[in-house]
């Protein structure tokens, strides 16, 4: 064999490896809260995720790539949740992480990634300063203090000038977004007249509500996840609060839950969202559509924000041109996208730009549907 | 010599692993101390969410160098030991350790409710400042110190108290001071512990040094063994590598990890190493 | 009338072997006494044969019956009825439920009054403190109550375990004194002593145990009079 | 407020002495710090759903079903895990470990295999009508509750101090070997003891999921903490004072809630315990059922 033979010989078999990596997946990966009593959550993000990898890998990236998503537990856990993201990236090779599920999880996680230059693209941690932490980390989930405002307006439209506000003290979810609704407050020129909290795991709130019935505000604001705050519709129903006391929550009300659990003690309740699962676009009534045909239930907003996150992924890698992650950060950053949540793009500081998908959403019946 | 970049990628991916094994190891070690002495005092992760957060705050707010960072995280838990260890050492069994989780609670509601702590966001953007030479160093050190310390009389003293402590003492054991020593020993471990922690993970938070955290500690030291220091370091290193080796399995890791310790205690009751130091004949 | 037969009992706590292999025999009627020194292994010998441990081999026969391996309750049942060392009465319970465990086994109501009358008759002390809580009574009282306790089961047997220890010594009497009615009655009874004398003064045979051996045996008069064991048990008298 | 804060606390007290009776009962007899208590209370609760939203069944029928599928739980359990532990004698640690791992294995399948969402029964299986009584609001489902608790607790009281087994189980708790000379099977009566624990614990999971609407499988072991303040500053095994605790605490943690700062609602409860703990060490209602643990 002479030499030139050779060289294209060793051309070709070089091609064909091209080309079989070309047709390789391109590894992703999710670090959500699969077990223990937090469970739910990571779940049904799972479940999004899962739903827009069906359609991402029907079409593929990168001309026809499948992508291989690798869902990692944390189990709640900070060291868990860390071991999780080097894993995926130190073994998996991943191009990027979706996650993790909680605030507190991603200030452990997101540094990790950061360091090794993975984009990190949280989809449920609302606290403060999570893209603060560098610039692979970024969030699809809309900060509290671009929603309560628009809330707290419409309250506001209906005569309301007093509000107590209750909050779980113990979770970095529910103590950032009280942060926010008690400067918003301030700044909308409600009066607070009482300030109340709990834990995330409690199931009594009848002292508290107690207290604040004998004030007599006009509404009561909760920052809580789903399951305190329905005990504290509950619980105050109980106690007598009817509708001349407006109930208005934080982001974490948004969930069909509310309606399983609280039933119709939770009616009249306002919330503001990006999302809601009754929302009248094609893409929403798609999606919603399919994933009560995969899963058998109503998805709730962890899963519509999982499932945009890893189209707005897909498209990202995509538009990279290859698997390289500093090359998907950058793709990220263009972001324009249409999605079940409305129109998304990152601002310069990887937060949502926009929250004008923003609609304040009212309880009837165990539905939300639109506040009128 | 340099590091092949396979061998890199392997060492940065088990690496907050491998932090984790030698911060647990010297918290089963901080449990060893007091049930070297027959006391069961859960009081392990409160002292080392003290460590943690008195360190962090010492290079958060003061910018003190690490080096005096370290040691100084001993701090606040010793203090606080050394206050409440003597209503608290009086009681015995499950009561000292029912009353060290109340403490552990106590102490979760002052993060939660003071600002300086953070409330529930906790501290984060803690610079990485703890390495594994420290981390190995110092387990390698307190395992020595133990060693010696359990080889000498006073180990004698404390396998005395251990297995009858009214004998003990009439022995001429002086019981409260060998509690309060082993309260104190195992604070400084545990708020050592802490500290490295806090500098190789970025983050702290006031739930992870509650009541889980306690027992969990408790396990390392009662899988391995209390017969030896080592013992309970083997086994922290196998709770901690057991949820990662069974990370395939999902959520049914937490089952088999749960049907594994119990296994371990029936079949296994004196621990996965059950040897006892060897003594110089008295 | 029954009788016990221990056929080479071997009891061992973990690697240490506290009885190595011991041959005794209590004939109906008869009051036999194991003495030694502390530490001899007579109160394990007791624990096997009452079934609170297990023994690692050898026969107890009972009744013609082996037992050896039985549990507890069920050696109780069949009216081998123990008063163990120290007592053990039910401290946070009266006297009165203290008695009736003892007849625990009983359902027939007109018997177990029958019975707790003549304990009470037997220890008229007991009858004064029925509602007492067990645990406030001095110790001279509380061993009148196991002692008491035990009768209520109506043994066929009964092993008694250290009855005089940490006695006044008017309570040591009053002990003994209803062992010699026991006997008089013919209750046959194994008896577990460090007071040797008062205890081969009641008995009709004895054995000495060392280092969970037997030694010696004999008529207990004989032994009370044997050199060794008088310099050994008895304070060379 | 005030009437309406008392009635509050005394609720809240009902639904930890509930919690507390059958876990003192097991603690305090068969004396191993069993973990998995928390445990027969979720399993109650998730029964007691099964029942009636897949079954059918009423409420009232649901309850004692439910109630004794929790108790075989606990028997089983505790024959698998602890009978061993309890013959060889050992201590008090190998108790706490094996059920600390019997604990993460139970919840995780629970988990695995129901998910970890809350349910709620069938808003219609109980009234939702409130009392309005001058200034204080009870709902009829809280008084039935209350009467429940009432209920289970006389029952309990009546089987430990008027029946024969109750008297051996006393023994047993003093003295087991000297139980076991008077022929009380101990290794049956403990099966006994786990049963009636499992039980109440099943029985409080269906009520207080009831009140609360809310079931999911950690709900037991969010109880388990305060459930140790209550047995303790009780006395161990002493089914009064777990009562009078219950109540205690439950007013202590709505009165502070109430008129000092719902901050301290949670941390109130092991104040308390630690200062009792460092003042009256065996509980604070002077001897308990059992002396010492």
């Amino acid at each position: 064999m002479n030499r030139r033979h050779f060289v294209a010989a060793m051309a070709g078999v070089m091609a064909l490896a091209g080309a079989a990596r070309a047709q390789e997946p391109v590894q992703l990966g999710s670090i959500e809260i699969l077990s223990g009593p937090n469970a739910a959550y990571g779940v049904a993000i799972k479940a999004g995720l899962e739903l827009a990898l069906d359609e991402v890998n029907a079409k593929g990236v990168l001309g026809g790539r499948k992508i291989n998503l690798i869902v990692e537990d944390s189990a709640a856990n900070k060291d868990q949740a860390i071991n999780a993201a080097r894993k995926l990236i130190g073994r998996d090779k991943v191009v990027a992480i979706i996650g993790p599920t909680l605030s507190n999880e991603m200030f452990a996680v997101g540094p990790v990634a950061n360091e090794r230059k993975i984009p990190i693209l949280g989809t449920s941690t609302t606290a403060n300063g999570i893209t603060a932490m560098g610039d692979y980390v970024f969030r699809t989930s809309l900060p509290e203090s671009d929603v309560i405002p628009v809330t707290l307006k419409k309250a506001m439209d209906r005569g309301v000038k007093t509000i107590a506000l209750m909050y779980a003290n113990d979770d970095a979810f529910s103590k950032s977004g009280y942060d926010v609704m008690k400067s918003a407050a301030e700044k909308a020129g409600l009066k607070i007249v009482d300030i109340e909290s709990f834990g995330s795991k409690d199931s009594d709130f009848s002292a508290q509500l107690t207290k604040i019935k004998q004030l007599k505000p006009d509404a009561v604001g909760i920052s809580a996840l789903v399951e305190p705050v329905s005990g504290v519709l509950l619980a105050a129903r109980q106690l007598g609060f009817g509708p001349e006391t407006l109930f208005i929550g934080g982001n974490g009300s948004n969930s069909p839950k509310l309606g399983e659990i609280a039933g119709k003690a939770a009616d009249g309740l306002l919330v503001g969202s990006p999302w809601f699962v009754g929302k009248p676009t094609a893409v929403n009534t798609k999606f919603v559509a399919d994933f009560q045909k995969k899963y058998s239930k109503e998805p709730d907003q962890f899963a519509a924000q999982a499932y945009d996150a890893m189209k707005i992924m897909a498209a990202a890698i995509d538009r990279a041109g290859a698997a390289e992650p500093a090359m998907v950060r950058d793709a990220l950053m263009q972001t324009k996208f249409e999605g079940v949540m409305g129109p998304f793009s990152f601002t310069t500081g990887r937060d949502p730009a926009s929250a004008e998908g923003v609609v304040v959403l009212v309880m009837q019946n165990g539905k939300f549907g639109i506040a009128p | 010599m340099t590091i092949p970049p396979w061998l890199d990628d392997f060492l940065w991916t088990y690496g907050n692993l491998v932090h984790a094994l030698g911060v647990n190891g010297l918290l089963a070690l901080s449990m060893y101390v007091v049930l070297a002495v027959g006391q069961l005092s859960l009081g392990q992760a409160a002292f080392m969410g003290l460590g943690a957060y008195s360190s962090v705050l010492m290079t958060q707010q003061l910018g003190l160098p690490f080096w005096a960072v370290l040691p100084l995280s001993v701090l606040a838990p010793v203090v606080f030991a050394l206050v409440i260890g003597l209503p608290t050492l009086r009681l015995s069994g499950v009561y000292l350790a029912i009353a060290t989780i109340g403490l552990g609670e106590v102490l979760r509601a002052v993060y939660l409710n003071v600002d300086l702590f953070g409330g529930a966001l906790g501290l984060s953007g803690i610079p990485e400042r703890a390495d594994n030479t420290m981390i190995y160093g110092l387990l390698l050190a307190a395992i020595l110190a133990l060693w010696l310390v359990g080889r000498s009389g006073i180990g004698r003293a404390m396998e005395a108290m251990r297995e009858d402590e009214t004998a003990a003492a009439v022995m001429g054991v002086n019981l409260l001071r060998y509690k309060m020593g082993a309260l104190v020993a195992s604070a400084a471990l545990a708020g050592l512990a802490g500290c490295l922690n806090a500098h190789v993970s970025s983050f702290i938070g006031p739930g992870e040094y509650g009541f889980e955290p306690a027992v969990t500690i408790l396990s390392y030291a009662l899988l391995g063994g209390i017969g030896t220091p080592i013992a309970s370091v083997v086994g922290a290193f196998i709770l901690t590598l057991l949820p990662e080796l069974l990370r395939e399995l999902s959520d049914l890791r937490l089952v088999l990890n749960g049907v594994i310790i119990v296994v371990a205690v029936l079949f296994l009751p004196g621990g996965v190493l059950p040897f006892r130091l060897r003594r110089r004949a008295a | 009338m029954s009788g016990l037969r221990i056929e080479g009992l071997v009891v061992a706590y973990g690697r240490t072997v506290a009885v190595k292999g011991i041959d005794l025999v209590v004939e109906p009627g008869q009051v036999v006494t194991l003495i030694g020194a502390n530490g001899a292994g007579k109160t394990t010998v007791m624990r096997a044969v009452s079934g609170l441990i297990r023994a690692k081999s050898g026969r107890v026969i009972f009744d013609g019956v082996d037992i050896a391996g039985r549990r507890a309750h069920a050696i109780a049942a069949l009216g081998l009825r123990q008063v163990p060392e120290g007592r053990q009465v039910f401290a946070d319970l009266t006297v009165a439920d203290n008695l009736a465990l003892g007849a625990y086994t009983l359902s027939d109501r007109a018997e177990l009054a029958r019975r707790r009358d003549a304990v009470l008759t037997r220890f008229p002390r007991l009858r004064e403190r029925l509602t007492q809580l067990a645990g406030s009574m001095s110790g001279g009282e509380q061993q009148m109550l196991a002692f008491g306790r035990a009768l209520m089961g109506a043994p066929r047997l009964l092993l008694m375990d250290e009855p005089s220890m940490g006695l006044a010594p008017l309570f040591v009497e009053e002990i003994f004194n209803a062992i010699a009615d026991l006997r008089r009655e013919g209750i046959t009874i194994l008896l577990v002593e460090q007071n040797a004398s008062a205890a081969l003064d009641v008995a009709d045979y004895a054995y000495v145990l060392e280092t969970g051996h037997i030694v010696l045996q004999g008529e207990a008069s004989v032994l009370a009079n044997d050199p060794a064991v008088t310099a050994a048990y008895l304070g060379g008298h | 407020m005030l009437a309406q804060q008392l009635v509050n606390g005394v609720l809240l007290g009902a639904t930890y002495a509930l919690f507390a009776l059958g876990f003192t009962l097991m603690f305090g007899v068969l004396k191993v710090i069993n973990l998995t208590y928390g445990f027969y209370f979720s399993a109650g609760a998730l029964v007691a759903l099964w029942l009636v939203r897949t079954l059918g069944f009423g409420i009232w029928t649901a309850l004692p079903v439910a109630a004794m599928a929790a108790g075989l739980i606990a028997v089983v359990v505790d024959w698998l895990l602890l009978t061993r532990l309890r013959s060889a004698k050992a201590p008090e640690l190998a108790s706490l470990m094996v059920t600390l791992g019997a604990v993460l294995a139970l919840y995780s399948a629970l988990t695995a295999w129901l998910g970890s969402d809350i349910r709620r029964l069938p808003p219609d299986v109980i009234s939702g009508e409130a009392l309005q009584i001058g200034s204080v609001r009870v709902t009829l489902a809280q008084l039935l509750i209350l009467g429940a608790v009432a209920i289970l607790i006389a029952a309990l009281i009546w089987l430990l101090r008027g029946t024969k087994l109750g008297l051996a189980i006393r023994a047993m708790a003093d003295r087991p070997d000297a139980a076991e000379l008077m022929g009380i099977n101990t290794l049956r009566a403990a099966a006994i003891v786990s049963f009636i624990s499992g039980c109440l614990a099943g029985a409080g999971g269906v009520l207080i999921g009831l009140q609360r609407n809310a079931i999911q499988p950690y709900m037991g072991e969010e109880m388990m903490l305060r459930g140790f303040v209550v047995i303790i500053v009780g006395g161990l095994g002493d089914i009064r004072g777990a009562v009078i605790a219950g109540m205690l605490l439950g007013l202590l943690e709505v009165m502070t809630a109430g008129y000092v700062s719902s901050n301290l609602k949670e941390a109130v409860a092991f104040l308390v315990l630690v200062v009792v703990l460092w003042t009256r060490p065996s509980g604070l209602f002077g001897r308990a059922m059992t002396r010492r643990a």
